[in-house]
């Protein structure tokens, strides 16, 4: 089993982190604009898996477990309010409500 | 009794702070009392004074009184402090007396208007004679130019006296503001006077001015010419006499009285005074007498073509200024003095004359509209003709012949004189002579064109009497050689003033004969011209007007050989222009400007909150990547 | 202790005159008078008992820790971490200039009585907080203090123009507010960089102004500190081209706002030259002086063009403060204590004659309800009082001798052609132009043909009183300006002599004050130096007279200064200790 | 962990506890004053046992927490703030919401989550105290569902705020990566040991973002205004100041602990941040007419004045910074709650052409609206004044010039929008009422504005935020000495900027 070096695994991440970012920047759904921003969350967890293996730690995937536990606090309340967008705007385009501006 | 010296100016004063306080509410004749009381006991005072200096002369000639210590900053000390000497006598004898017989004559003169108006009128008088006489008694330039500045406002308020005429109440801003101009020159004189002497004391400087600046040094030459500066402006002279005839829109005795009698006539007191620095400077000199030349040949002219009376005065008021001018140019000091003590009388008597006849003749001043008024008033005419004649300084029998013979000769024979402003002094007699006997011919011969209105009561002939005797005999205090030699006057002045080191001894009585034949036959000859051209055979002129050359230089006599053209287009009109252009202030545009930028910014960074959750986030990543490559790449 | 009580007298009245409008509209009136009225006799006794010709000797240079010069002195502990001190103190200068506060603002009070009749007591809270704030500009020698004070007459004056200005007010103040509030914040880095800069110099982190005086620094560091204060006092003053904010606020300002801005808000301005950027900055003055000197002579006729062009009452009298104040910048940067006196007269004379002027035109408005003076014309006729007032004030402004403004211009002029004969020349052609516009006041408003007929009364007894004083006070300035230019003679000597002590010490000959060198050949002259010599013994022999009458004097006021000084010290130690509690 | 440490941390389980208390009283018994009262007991009571703690410190909670003299003033100060908001909120919330009671547990909750942040010392209670604020946060803003603005502005919030996190986190990743700990002191050690890689300044520079974000400084600060603008008014202020407040004082204590002024780069990119945020938050706060907008661009500014102290660094800045802080949030608290009280049923008093006259209706609302925005702008006699002459006079002491020019020219510009409130305030009522231009469209029910009566609570805040203004701004000595000594914990490790990044940077 070939290693991998901690560049390459800090390479993927920011690979997924980049993945995540461009799909929060040209989705226009608002769940799918959710879901990029997961990824990107992810991106972040990795990051610290593979930092953790570098030094032998166990922090990194300590941290790991809180970014999901974290990930899943807000996404509840944010399909809470997905739900509420739902109502009031009659879509899920997350820039139809753009009412405050200027 | 030299020390009540101090009541001389406060009289006025006083007269002036009680006509402006309670002139409102007193009736004509109080008014009239407190104006002319105040000036008579002033007077009365000064004859006192005169007589007790006289009899009694202090110590060099001298009298100080100081009332208090006015400045004192750095060393630079001025006090209201007064100075009597004998060219100062002279002064306020003149401007007590002519000013009081002037007051005198105003009360009725100026009975026409109410009383508040008649209290006013008085008020500014009183204050003008204040002022002139600090002006002359000042024992510092400073207290000097606040009679100086005083004597200007005067003159400002009562050209502007009639002020409802907004003809009127331009004369007097343009008189104000042109002698202000000189007085601006004059004030630059102090200051270069104060910065090397930390003094302005006329005693100190005559002493110090020939130990610390050497003849013709730069220092001086521009001190000389900065005081001159002010000088022309006040009397009238080239370049700065345009403001004189527009002046005659105030009353006629305030015509007499500022513009004839003695205001003008302070640039003289002024050059009289400093004539240390000058005699420092003779460029200047040369200048001054160059200036008086020009000047009274010019003012002659145009008093030629003049059709208003008290134009011509005017005119003839500026070119007896470039007498006195010339002959402080030669350093002839007591012959200029002389010669303002005698214009005083004359002209002020000629204004006091034409006031009567236009008083009488309902506010005409046009000459070509009168005529015959011999008849009508015959006291006027005389004393009219009286002052005329020694306008015109018919010989022996008339002041103005003796004060302007003397100039003349020494013009001819002093050691500063020049034959060039001895010519130009004879001519410049001749024209005076013509439009004199013009005046004399238009008004009071030929048949009458306009009516009898109102006569002149006493108190207005009383005035004109008396100025007609010492018109005449004011002359014989100083005979010329020639005629007995008695320099009562200039050996009176000379202990102050230098003589002007006249040639006397080395020119011979002969000399000055020939000159004074050849001064009364000018003057002869000139009233002869006159008669012919203006009573004879008038005609002669009117075609020559008609002639297109004629018309052209009528008009620029007229108008006082477009000097008024010359500073409309160079001075007036362009910061009127600028003043009209930039009256928003350009300088607000800058901010306008930096205030409209600021608008424009905010317009900006308004276009990209756009309420856009993804045009929100797309900000972070660029701060990110911002941010990013600041931190890696720097 | 009185400058203390002059601030809290005028604070407290500020408040009682709000709450009062509750119950009654007249009675903040009475109140605003009462309070300032009972500040201006304190101060005039102050002044009779202390400066009737007992200053303080003569010749004292600014040195740190010098004492001497005040009359009066406070010290409180304000903020001890950063050395702020509540320390006020009053020598001649800053007396006259209090004095002229607590007159102008009698009368500015007594103007307002009708005018005023919106929210009388708000009114006359922010016109007592602006003295309050205008009293403590002027007697604060604590930097930070003086800034403090400096913003705290702002607000109020916004105030006052803001709501009970003419229509277009809402412009003006925000104008008036920026330029000022922008350049005062440049002072203040100014002033916390010479704090810090004395701080790592000597160890002392002070704003005490008498121990900042005297820092080292280098040139152009100094260059760039002054150049904070500087461009906040020329803002205020205001030289060409900070000027603009000065013509929108007097315009729109009510007539007591208007007052209160030329005539003593200005004076800040000056005072602020003269009192720290003089001092604090010596070398850099010099070098920034002749550039400054140029600014004031462009002020001069600038202002005095822009005067003339105007067709607003309030405009055209607002220009004419720029010519003034033109005056002030050319003459406290001519270094000289000539220039520097006129200074102060200009000062005075400024905020009597502007002042009145826009009394007359406050008055004026108040019975046509216009300031075109196109509509005006021959008003002499039905109101002869008015226009003669704006007669004597017309020609105060235009420099009268006789008149207070004349002395103030002499001097200044007379001064500054000693430092720079060329600037002084062309500032001289200003008193044409100040002539032209004052006349043209007086021909377009009071003579000349009515152009509407008019009904308007003649000035009433409360304005006469008004009136009446503002004369007498400008023909007593112009005819025994001693009495003040004694009073302010120490504290001036003492800026000049700190302004030239650093010069010789800088190895630099001091030219300025010596007898003209316009010609090289008078040292040549044997007589003439025998003369020099002469003069200088006479001089020599004043100046012992003067110096004995001095000692006498400041003898005897040792001797009376002494106990209250020591009580007062024993206080100051106290709240030292015990913070700013009391 | 020690007896002592655990005492320690009583003030955190004091809030934490309080919440799971609330939670119960409301399934218990649903009451909007009960539930008020316990909030504000619990609140008192964690600011009393402040007190108590003090004695036993400074003491490292291994290795999350460090709870020394300097956590201690920055929780007093969000815990003071916190009751302000919930007192404001209290009548609020009375005319708004049938449910009002789960508001205070989330109140509580960001509250600890703000004060955990502020003395964290370990990424973990970094980002938890981070994410226990946030999320607390996301149903704040959205607390008034019925409120489209509310909704949107709390969707915004929540999708941004969690981006920032990610950043965060691949941050921290980062910097853990390349110095093997997430310790704050010993990361410091292994800058020192081993010197600084590109890998560790990026990690930096992401967490820098979630910072910015948080702190709304720019290019992160977009949602700022519609945030302010959406959130109920007390939210709004708690906002601005308390989640303000935990975030500055977590980056203060890292950035010295870390000893971040070593690192030339970040100093730059600090100082485009801070000139970045004058600049923006000042233009556009220039014309705008909605006063909640005009308040959130001007705290964009004051952020950005804030961080120009912060980049003098050593002791100074951090006095001076955490002075500003007070003055700040007594004046923000101030605004808003003169917003709050303000407000009506139906909208908040957020239109500028409601205050217009309100001198003449409400003097002394307006008096304190007054000096709270003179406070902002800096003006004396009050805290701003203080706070801004102490920013400057720290970066003065570094010699700074360059940014401190351009705060200055900015405080210039801000005077111009705090004037026109002020303006509108003393507008004379005489006068003719202009067309009304609102910002949004539509809302507008404007007219002459809502006057509901002033709660005596929110006077009551109101008052002593204004005395406490006014006192701060005429006698700062004490609180000056009082701050000083606070921080003392953390400014005898600070370092001053180092004198050769100074001349790189700004000569």
């Amino acid at each position: 089993m070939t290693s991998f070096s901690m560049e390459h695994g800090l390479i993927l991440a920011t690979i997924i982190f980049m993945l995540g970012l461009i799909g929060l920047l040209s989705r226009k759904n608002i769940v799918f604009i959710l879901m990029s921003v997961e990824i990107m969350l992810n991106a972040a967890g990795l990051a610290f898996v593979v930092a953790g293996s570098r030094w032998s730690q166990p922090d990194g995937q300590v941290m790991f477990i809180f970014i999901l536990a974290m990930a899943a606090a807000e996404v509840s309340i944010a399909l809470a309010l997905i739900i509420l967008l739902h109502r009031k705007f009659k879509t899920l385009d997350a820039d139809a409500a753009h009412n405050m501006r200027g | 009794m030299l020390e009540l010296l101090w009541m001389v100016p406060a009289l006025p004063f006083l007269g002036y702070i009680i006509l402006a306080l309670f002139g409102g509410r007193m009736t004509k004749g109080i008014s009239a009392a407190v104006g002319v009381g105040m000036l008579g006991l002033s007077a009365l005072i000064t004859i006192v004074i005169a007589i007790s200096f006289i009899a009694s002369p202090p110590e060099g000639y001298l009298f100080l009184q100081t009332l208090w210590k006015w400045v004192d900053v750095a060393g630079f000390s001025p006090a209201i402090a007064l100075r009597l000497d004998p060219v100062s006598l002279v002064f306020i004898f003149i401007i007590t007396f002519v000013g009081f017989l002037i007051h005198l004559y105003s009360v009725q003169y100026m009975e026409e208007e109410d009383s508040t108006w008649y209290a006013r009128f008085f008020a500014y008088m009183n204050l003008f004679v204040g002022a002139m006489l600090m002006l002359v008694l000042a024992d510092n330039l400073l207290l000097l130019y606040l009679g100086w500045e005083g004597v200007g406002l005067c003159s400002y308020l009562l050209i502007g006296y009639w002020y409802k005429d907004p003809a009127n109440g331009a004369a007097a801003r343009k008189a104000f503001i042109v002698t202000r101009v000189g007085d601006t020159a004059m004030a630059i004189g102090l200051f270069i006077l104060v910065m090397a002497f930390r003094t302005l004391n006329i005693q100190e400087i005559l002493r110090h001015v020939p130990l610390v600046w050497p003849v013709s040094s730069q220092a001086v030459v521009i001190t000389a010419l900065m005081l001159l500066g002010g000088a022309v402006g006040k009397s009238a002279q080239l370049p700065l006499q345009t403001w004189l005839p527009d002046a005659m829109a105030g009353p006629t005795p305030v015509s007499a009285l500022i513009h004839a009698a003695t205001m003008v006539t302070a640039g003289v007191y002024l050059i009289a005074r400093m004539h240390v620095i000058f005699l420092q400077a003779p460029e200047v000199m040369t200048i001054v007498g160059i200036i008086g030349a020009l000047t009274l040949i010019i003012a002659g002219f145009s008093a030629i073509t003049q059709f208003d009376i008290k134009k011509v005065l005017a005119y003839s008021t500026i070119s007896q200024i470039g007498y006195m001018f010339l002959a402080l140019g030669v350093g002839a000091w007591s012959a200029a003095v002389f010669h303002f003590m005698i214009h005083a009388f004359f002209k002020a008597l000629l204004f006091l004359g034409a006031g009567a006849v236009i008083y009488a003749l309902h506010h005409e001043q046009n000459m070509f509209k009168m005529g015959g008024v011999k008849n009508m008033l015959p006291l006027t005419f005389w004393t009219f003709v009286i002052g005329s004649a020694s306008l015109a300084a018919l010989p022996l029998v008339t002041g103005g012949f003796y004060s302007k013979d003397l100039i003349l000769y020494l013009a001819f024979t002093g050691e500063h004189g020049s034959k060039l402003l001895y010519f130009a002094g004879l001519f410049g007699a001749l024209i005076t002579a013509v439009y004199t006997s013009r005046m004399v011919f238009l008004t009071f011969y030929g048949h009458e064109k306009t009516h009898l209105h109102n006569r002149p009561g006493p108190v207005m002939e009383v005035p004109l009497i008396i100025l007609a005797v010492l018109s005449t005999i004011g002359g014989f205090i100083e005979l010329p050689g020639t005629l007995g030699h008695f320099p009562l006057f200039s050996n009176f002045i000379q202990n102050i003033l230098p003589s002007p080191g006249s040639g006397e001894g080395h020119e011979g009585i002969g000399t000055e004969l020939m000159l004074q034949i050849v001064a009364a036959v000018v003057a002869i000859g000139g009233v002869f011209i006159g008669y012919l051209l203006y009573y004879k055979k008038p005609e002669t002129v009117q075609n020559f007007k008609q002639t297109p050359s004629g018309q052209s230089l009528y008009k620029f006599w007229l108008y006082g050989w477009g000097f008024d053209w010359v500073y409309d287009t160079l001075f007036v009109k362009p910061i009127d222009w600028i003043a009209q252009v930039n009256k928003s202030d350009v300088i607000d545009l800058i901010y306008t400007a930096i205030a409209w930028l600021t608008r424009g910014f905010n317009r900006m960074f308004s276009f990209t909150q756009t309420g856009r959750l993804r045009w929100y986030a797309m900000g972070i990543a660029f701060g990110a990547i911002v941010a990013i490559t600041i931190v890696v790449f720097l | 202790m009185i400058l203390f009580w002059l601030i809290v007298i005028l604070m407290a009245g500020s408040f009682l005159a709000w709450l009062s409008s509750r119950w009654s509209s007249v009675a903040p009136k009475w109140i605003a008078l009462v309070a300032v009225l009972i500040d201006f006799l304190a101060a005039a006794s102050f002044w009779i008992k202390i400066a009737s010709f007992n200053y303080p000797a003569a010749g004292n240079t600014l040195i740190a820790g010098n004492k001497g010069l005040w009359f009066t002195e406070l010290n409180w502990m304000w903020i001890p971490s950063f050395g702020i001190s509540f320390h006020l103190a009053s020598d001649g200068l800053s007396l006259l200039l209090v004095m002229l506060t607590l007159f102008i603002g009698v009368l500015s009070v007594l103007i307002s009585w009708n005018e005023i009749q919106y929210k009388v007591g708000f009114f006359y809270f922010n016109l007592l907080w602006i003295l309050a704030g205008i009293i403590g500009v002027f007697t604060a020698i604590d930097l930070f203090l003086f800034y403090f004070f400096w913003e705290v007459m702002l607000i109020p004056m916004y105030f006052l123009i803001g709501i009970w200005g003419s229509k277009n007010r809402i412009y003006a103040s925000f104008k008036f507010f920026i330029f000022t509030q922008s350049s005062g914040l440049l002072m203040f880095l100014s002033i916390l960089g010479l704090f810090f800069l004395h701080g790592k110099a000597t160890g002392v982190y002070t704003f005490d102004y008498m121990q900042l005086i005297g820092t080292k620094m280098a040139p152009n560091v100094a260059m760039w500190l002054m150049a904070g204060f500087v461009i906040a006092f020329i803002v205020k003053l205001p030289a060409v081209p900070f000027h603009n904010w000065l013509p929108d606020a007097h315009t729109e300002a009510p007539t007591a706002g208007s007052v209160i801005l030329a005539a003593l808000m200005l004076k800040t301005g000056a005072y602020g030259l003269i009192r720290f950027v003089l001092p604090l900055f010596p070398d850099a003055a010099r070098t920034f002086a002749p550039a400054a000197m140029i600014l004031g002579a462009i002020g001069i006729i600038y202002g005095a063009v822009l005067a003339f062009a105007q067709t607003d009452f309030k405009r055209l009298v607002a220009y004419t403060s720029v010519n003034h104040m033109g005056f002030v910048l050319l003459g406290v940067f001519a270094l000289n204590e000539m220039a520097l006196q006129g200074v102060v007269m200009q000062m005075l004379c400024h905020g009597i004659s502007t002042g009145a002027l826009f009394i007359i035109v406050g008055a004026l408005y108040g019975r046509i309800h216009t300031r075109d003076i196109e509509q005006m014309g021959g008003l002499w006729d039905k109101v002869p009082r008015m226009g003669s007032m704006a007669m004597v004030f017309a020609l105060a402004s235009l420099g009268l001798p006789g008149l207070g403004n004349f002395i103030a211009e002499f001097l200044v002029l007379a001064g500054a052609y000693q430092a720079s004969n060329w600037t002084t020349a062309i500032s001289t052609i200003g008193l044409v132009l100040s002539t032209m516009y004052s006349l043209r006041i007086m021909a377009k408003v009071f003579l000349g043909k009515p152009r509407k007929t008019w009904t308007l009364e003649d000035l009433n007894l409360r304005e006469m009183i008004v009136m009446g004083s503002l004369t007498i006070v400008i023909l007593w300035l112009g005819l025994f300006p001693n009495h003040v230019l004694y009073v302010s003679r120490a504290s001036i000597q003492s800026v000049v002599n700190t302004v030239n002590a650093s010069s010789t010490a800088a190895g630099q000959a001091n030219t300025l004050l010596q007898d003209l060198p316009l010609d090289k050949t008078e040292k040549k002259n044997d007589d003439i130096s025998l003369k020099q010599k002469d003069r200088q013994k006479e001089q020599i022999k004043i100046e012992e007279q003067i110096k004995t009458e001095e000692q006498l004097r400041t003898e005897q006021q040792i001797k009376a200064e002494e106990p209250i000084k020591t009580e007062e010290y024993m206080k100051s130690e106290e709240h030292t200790k015990g913070g700013i509690r009391q | 962990m020690t007896t002592e440490g655990l005492f320690s941390l009583l003030p955190l389980f004091l809030l934490s506890g309080f919440a799971v208390i609330l939670m119960l009283l409301i399934a218990i018994y649903r009451d909007h004053n009960l539930t008020f009262w316990f909030t504000l007991a619990g609140f008192t009571a964690s600011f009393a046992s402040l007190f108590f703690i003090q004695a036993v410190l400074p003491r490292q909670i291994v290795p999350i927490l460090i709870i020394d003299n300097y956590a201690l003033l920055y929780w007093g100060m969000i815990i003071l703030a916190s009751s302000a908001v919930a007192v404001l909120s209290y009548n609020y919330l009375k005319e708004h919401e049938e449910q009002k009671e789960e508001y205070y547990i989330l109140l509580m909750t960001a509250t600890l989550g703000a004060c955990t942040m502020s003395s964290a010392s370990h990424f973990i209670s970094f980002f938890l105290g981070l994410e226990i604020l946030s999320v607390s946060l996301y149903t704040m803003i959205s607390y008034l569902r019925d409120r489209l603005e509310s909704v949107e502005a709390g969707l915004k919030y929540l999708v941004l705020a969690a981006a920032s996190s990610a950043f965060l986190l691949f941050g921290m990743a980062l910097v853990y990566a390349s110095t093997g700990t997430m310790e704050f002191a010993r990361i410091s050690e292994s800058l020192s040991a081993n010197g600084v890689n590109a890998l560790t300044l990026s990690g930096f520079a992401m967490m820098v973002i979630a910072v910015g974000f948080k702190l709304a400084l720019a290019p992160f600060h977009m949602w700022t205004p519609d945030v302010y603008q959406g959130a109920p008014a007390p939210v709004t202020a708690f906002v601005a100041t308390v989640s303000k407040a935990g975030m500055f004082g977590l980056w203060l204590r890292f950035f010295v602990m870390i000893n971040g002024y070593r690192y030339g780069s970040l100093l730059i990119l600090f100082t485009v941040i801070s000139i970045a945020s004058m600049f923006t938050g000042n233009f556009l706060a220039l014309m705008q007419n909605n006063v909640k907008r005009i308040l959130a661009y001007s705290s964009i500014a004051h952020l950005g004045y804030l961080f120009v102290a912060f980049l003098a660094g050593g002791k100074l800045a951090i006095e001076a910074t955490t002075f500003y802080l007070v003055a700040y949030i007594i004046t923000s608290l101030g605004t808003f709650g003169i917003v709050t009280v303000l407000s009506g049923k139906m909208r908040d008093a957020e239109d500028i052409e409601d205050y217009r006259g309100l001198y003449w209706r409400r003097p002394l609302v307006a008096t304190v609206f007054t000096a709270m925005l003179m406070s902002l702008a800096g003006i004396p006699l009050t805290a701003g004044f203080i706070g801004k002459f102490y920013l400057v006079s720290a970066a003065v002491n570094s010699w700074l010039w360059l940014p401190v020019i351009i705060l200055v020219i900015n405080s210039a510009i801000s005077v111009y929008y705090y004037l026109r409130i002020i303006v509108v305030m003393y507008r004379r009522i005489d006068e003719v009422t202009p067309a009304v231009e609102t910002t949004t469209g539509t809302l507008a029910t404007v007219g002459p504005v809502m006057q509901p009566s002033i709660s005596l609570g929110g006077g009551l805040v109101l008052a002593v935020l204004t005395l406490a203004l006014i006192w701060v701004g005429v006698f700062p000595g004490n609180i000056i000495q009082f701050i000083k000594d606070m921080v003392s914990s953390l400014s005898s490790a600070a370092m001053p900027m180092h004198t050769a990044q100074k001349i790189m940077l700004f000569r």
